[in-house]
């Protein structure tokens, strides 16, 4: 059999993580032009659990375009790039079980029309958009009669809701809140999420079962498990407010 | 000054007033003045480089001048001069409408090398007059007869001879029906028999009364066919008359030289 | 805030300027081969190179890069990314200055060939000091375009794991969640850049402007 | 490898497709005839307009073609000017490809000896007729091939728009991506299309050069 | 066959031997065969289009013939023949070896546009022959003044006159010191001062024992500088001879009936 990626992450003595750079909070560049976010910062705990130190990791940036050839190929070890656990998906990557459940979140313009969740569905509604496949199926699901439109980020859309090119956009609750938190005089969140929670998890090359299991052990143990704390405090950090208490993967 | 001159009177076809042109700092043209009556074939002569072919591509706007006037036929060629002694070039049209009625022939013939023959004759009657190809065409074929070149309507200018092509020229510049005729050694890729053709075709034409303008560097040749002739030297007309003149009574001593080498090469 | 954002936009330009020129010389050296190929060579060669040309840049560099620079390991071959990229770009790129050199080389009338045949110079010699220079100003202003769209798509690197000018604007965007400012900073960083390029094959064209 | 999922989507990627040409047919009338433009400015007798065609030259080109559309698109509603997001690229594409275009027409043009125009004029042709009738149909076999070559470009970069929310190919095929993690199998498949796409352009141009031969002439 | 001729006797130098071409369905040269020996100044005459372009041009193989064969010092031009009677085109290297040897001035002077006069004169003994810059520029430098163009030595071809060009074109051919040299219409663009400087300058040539082949339509000037005139009509060689033969006592009616014209232009 061939020789497993744990055992060359171990002798290599240093991880190769796929991650974004373009995707605040969860991986940018900050202000003193360190790459961080909440990703980054989880993906330092991934090393720190796999060769004993958070900082024996080069980070592969590469757009959403290029992050999944990225472990495909066996340029990163692993990604951890907002990549939501779908059933298409699986067939072709390995995923961890989840290190996050995001919810999805849809900002609108203060005094619009658009009031609830449920005004959504009009014609009348252009709802912006990222283009991801989650995205695209929750717009045909709840809001059928709006006109969708979707781009590349999240900046971008947001773009589009300032210049009035939608009339609402719908963002996982990490970008929409951070948005409003800073434009919180012209725009609101409606209240609720759209939709069931998604599951982002660490996805890798399949058919490599020790480092699977070795990734999915790990982060069973940030989230649920004995390094619970270290876990609650990076969430805690990035977004504000406690995580969801420990509980079993099976959960929701 | 030139554009004075009553059209209605017998004028001279053609009248060069103190024409002067530079080639940044070179001066090619200086002071030329010159008359051509309608009628007229005049033949220019003179040095290589001595300011001919400049002097002839004036005539045709397609050369600017800076000091002086061209006139054909009572109207300047190319520029206006205003009252308040300003000078302004003319409208394309204007140029354009000028030049249909001078014929030219190059040097480097400069037929359209994407175009055949009997296209290179008929584009600009068709184009420009907008004559109906039909007698167009009849009046082109009739042209290449002349020039000995029907056989050869079909073929491309890169197929043909230097003389075939020198011949394609001529014909093109006679399709549009000019009354005036500028030539630029037309003969110079020509034998003996066909400068003698083509010496007859100037003839013939100049019996229609097309006037002519004819640079050429045989000499034998613009004593034969020219009614003037105009020798010029390092961008001066030094002497012009008749033929005779010309030829047999030089009284410049530059001309004089210029002819004592003439006719050392035709002793041979 | 600012003239860090600057400097880390700089920075940025300096890769995008190391790529290009890299894509650029490649570019110059293979598309010149495929357009003599295709003019000169043996026939079913000069074919072949035609293919190639239409091939390549039928197809998208971004596919390109992803599809070679992530299936590069499995033939053994592990260069870095910057080679990789300058490799693929400059191939790709060649692909269309083949076609710019085919149609300024075409255009050196015949009459020059001629000439310097009877001078008793050989094809090779002929080429580079009768042809190629007069073909030189007809391909420059083509060229150009080339070039500029050459720098403008290294920012597809980014796709692959490579960091350059448009990665550095819109991590500065994404950062502030303002993208617009960062991408019209980016713009001007690309307008020095292609200008200085332009600029150079301006002088240079006008430099040959003899005819 | 596995395709199935691709000829599952497949109507996904065509009307993609078809926006991509719909995008590519506009940008290319518009930067052909643009192009048209800037070359006369470019080589007007007037130094002001030449001045204009050669500002323009280079503030298109010298400008990513993704700035351009976001410009348009979202910069202009805020001065009230609203068009589409189709509108906007095309518009955006056909300006940046008109300086690229203006420049190779220049390029042809100038090329043709001198002498060419002069004997047009000497039979007494308009400039614009001149240009027509003699000097254009010999700049043609000189241009056609970078012209070729502008328009593939101008088909590719129809991918920006999905950046301002076009539906063509390019957004298509990364939702299809993003939904199957299959990056191999729908790359190969986008750049078929692209490449068909383009296969299409230069087989018309072929048609054109067989007509205008490229070749010492 | 003309290349078993022994190169230590003293041989024609250049033998034509039955040489035949077409371009496409058109045959321009029909059976061609003459000799040009050592030393000898050969005119060729004849109507427009009658072939003496493309005969100069296949003795410099710059185009290819299908029958017949050309040798020039004993050495086949271009083709090899085969001991099977099959032709086989030689390679690049020898190819461009004999026109090393070989001058040409072309009917349009073909000067390289983007190298000044000097490099004109210059590039090809420098880069082809790897001769010294040094000499070399002395040699063009002795040239130009010869042709009366050193003042002119920075100068682009295209800010020359037709005159100009044609006798920059003429100094290039010779800084190769060819041991041929064929020349193409040279006078057709001069004045009658210059085409006297240009007989000298050929007089000379042939005094320092340059073979020469000039395709010329000037009459006076073949007669002049020639030992010998061939005149060639629709693709034959019908007659050669002295010149005094050829413009005295013509035996064929062709020739007989061009010598005719040529006299009646002459006659002015
Ligand atoms: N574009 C130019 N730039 C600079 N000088 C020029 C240009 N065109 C012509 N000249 C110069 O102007 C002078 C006159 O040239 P022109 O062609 O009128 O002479 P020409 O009398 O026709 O001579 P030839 O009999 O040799 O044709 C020459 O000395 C020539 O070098
Ligand atoms: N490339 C070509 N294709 C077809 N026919 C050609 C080609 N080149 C020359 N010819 C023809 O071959 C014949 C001989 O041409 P050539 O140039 O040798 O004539 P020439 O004797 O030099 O005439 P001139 O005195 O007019 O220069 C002409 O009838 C010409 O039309
Ligand atoms: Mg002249
Ligand atoms: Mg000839």
């Amino acid at each position: 059999a061939q020789e497993s990626r744990l055992d060359t992450i171990v002798k290599r003595d240093k991880v190769i993580v796929a991650v974004s750079s373009t995707a605040r909070p969860n991986g940018f560049i900050d202000e003193n032009g360190r790459h961080t976010g909440f990703e980054v910062e989880f993906a330092r705990l991934m090393a720190k659990a796999l060769v004993g130190d958070p900082d024996k990791i080069e980070l592969m940036t590469t757009t959403v375009d290029g992050r999944f050839p990225a472990v495909l190929s066996g340029k990163a070890d692993f990604g951890i790039s907002t990549a939501t656990i779908y059933p298409d998906r699986a067939v072709r990557l390995a995923f961890t079980r989840p290190y996050i459940d995001s919810s999805t979140l849809v900002v609108v313009p203060k005094g619009s029309q658009i009031k609830t969740l449920a005004d959504l569905d009009n014609e009348n509604v252009v709802l912006g958009s990222t283009n991801s496949a989650a995205m695209v199926d929750r717009a045909k699901k709840y809001a059928p009669k709006a006109k969708a439109i979707f781009f590349d980020t999240d900046s971008a859309a947001a773009l589009a809701l300032k210049s009035g090119r939608s009339t609402a956009w719908q963002a996982d609750s990490a970008a929409a809140n951070f948005f409003v938190g800073h434009n919180g005089d012209e725009f609101v969140v409606l209240d609720g999420s759209l939709g069931t929670i998604n599951n982002n998890a660490i996805f890798m090359k399949p058919g490599d079962f020790p480092l699977w299991l070795a990734l999915d052990t790990i982060v069973r143990e940030y989230v649920n498990g004995s390094r619970y704390g270290e876990y609650a405090a990076l969430y805690k950090t990035w977004f504000g407010k406690e995580p969801p208490p420990q509980r079993p993967f099976n959960q929701n | 000054m030139s554009d004075l001159i009553p059209p209605a009177t017998p004028a001279p076809l053609v009248v060069i007033d103190r024409v002067g042109k530079s080639f940044g700092p070179v001066e090619v043209l200086k002071e030329v003045s010159l008359t051509v009556a309608a009628g007229d074939v005049l033949s220019l002569i003179g040095p290589s480089g001595s300011g001919k072919t400049t002097l002839l591509r004036c005539v045709n706007y397609l050369e600017t001048y800076e000091r002086g006037l061209i006139t054909i036929a009572g109207e300047s060629v190319g520029i206006e001069q205003l009252p308040d002694g300003r000078r302004r070039r003319k409208s394309d049209r204007q140029i354009a409408a000028l030049r249909a009625q001078v014929g030219m022939v190059f040097q480097h013939y400069n037929l359209f090398p994407h175009l055949d023959v009997l296209e290179n004759l008929t584009v600009a009657p068709c184009r420009v007059h907008g004559e109906a190809l039909g007698p167009v065409r009849e009046r082109a074929l009739a042209l290449l007869e002349r020039v000995g070149l029907a056989d050869k309507r079909h073929r491309y200018p890169s197929e043909l001879s230097g003389g075939q092509q020198q011949r394609v020229a001529i014909a093109r510049a006679l399709t549009m029906q000019p009354r005036l005729l500028l030539l630029d050694e037309v003969t110079s890729a020509l034998d003996p028999e066909l400068v003698g053709e083509v010496l007859d075709v100037i003839t013939s034409l100049a019996a229609d009364g097309i006037t002519m303008m004819i640079v050429t560097h045989e000499m034998a040749f613009a004593r034969e066919v020219s009614t003037s002739v105009a020798f010029m030297a390092e961008g001066r007309l030094i002497e012009n008359g008749t033929p005779e003149a010309i030829f047999e009574a030089p009284h410049h001593e530059r001309l004089r030289s210029f002819m004592q080498r003439y006719r050392a090469g035709n002793r041979l | 805030m600012l003239t860090s954002s600057a400097l880390y936009l700089a920075q940025g330009a300096l890769v995008t300027i190391g790529l290009s020129l890299g894509i650029i010389a490649v570019a110059t050296v293979a598309g010149m081969l495929l357009a003599l190929l295709r003019l000169y060579g043996w026939r079913p060669l000069g074919l072949l190179a035609a293919a190639y040309g239409l091939v390549a840049r039928g197809v998208p560099l971004l596919v390109l890069l992803i599809g070679s620079y992530f299936s590069l390991p499995y033939l053994g071959l592990d260069m870095p990314l910057w080679l990789v990229v300058v490799l693929i770009g400059g191939l790709y790129f060649a692909a269309y200055a083949a076609e710019v050199f085919r149609a300024a080389l075409a255009a050196v009338p015949r009459t020059q060939w001629d000439a310097g045949r009877a001078l008793g110079m050989r094809r090779f010699q002929l080429f580079t000091i009768v042809i190629l220079p007069q073909a030189r100003r007809l391909s420059l202003p083509p060229f150009l375009n080339v070039a500029l769209v050459a720098v403008k798509n290294t920012s597809l690197v980014s796709a692959i794991g490579g960091w350059e000018l448009v990665a550095a604007g819109r991590e500065i965007g994404e950062r502030t969640m303002e993208i617009l400012p960062a991408y019209l900073a980016v713009a001007a960083f690309y307008f020095v850049i292609c200008f200085s390029i332009s600029q150079i094959g301006r002088h240079v064209e006008k430099k040959m402007r003899y005819v | 490898m596995d395709f199935g999922f691709i000829l599952n989507n497949a109507p996904l990627l065509m009307e993609g497709a078809a926006m991509t040409v719909a995008l590519a047919i506009g940008a290319l009338l518009g930067a052909t005839i643009g192009g048209g433009v800037v070359a006369g400015l470019r080589m007007s007798r007037h130094a002001p307009l030449r001045c204009v065609g050669a500002g323009f030259v280079e503030i298109m080109r010298n400008t990513p073609i993704l700035v351009q559309i976001f410009v348009l698109y979202f910069g202009l509603p805020t001065l009230g000017v609203h068009m589409s997001a189709f509108t906007s690229a095309v518009l955006a594409m056909s300006l940046q490809n008109s300086a690229y275009i203006g420049e190779i027409y220049r390029a042809g043009l100038e090329s043709i000896h001198p002498r060419q125009r002069e004997a047009a004029l000497a039979l007494g042709m308009m400039p614009g007729m001149a240009l027509r009738v003699i000097l254009l149909p010999q700049a043609l076999r000189r241009v056609l091939p970078p012209l070729g070559n502008q328009f593939i470009i101008i088909i590719k970069d129809t991918s920006v728009a999905s950046t301002i929310a076009v539906a063509e190919l390019t957004q298509a095929s990364k939702l299809l991506l993003d939904r199957s993690a299959a990056p191999y199998e729908t790359f190969a498949t986008v750049a078929l299309i692209y490449l068909a796409i383009s296969a299409g352009v230069a087989g018309v141009l072929k048609l054109a050069e067989w007509r205008y031969p490229v070749r010492v002439s």
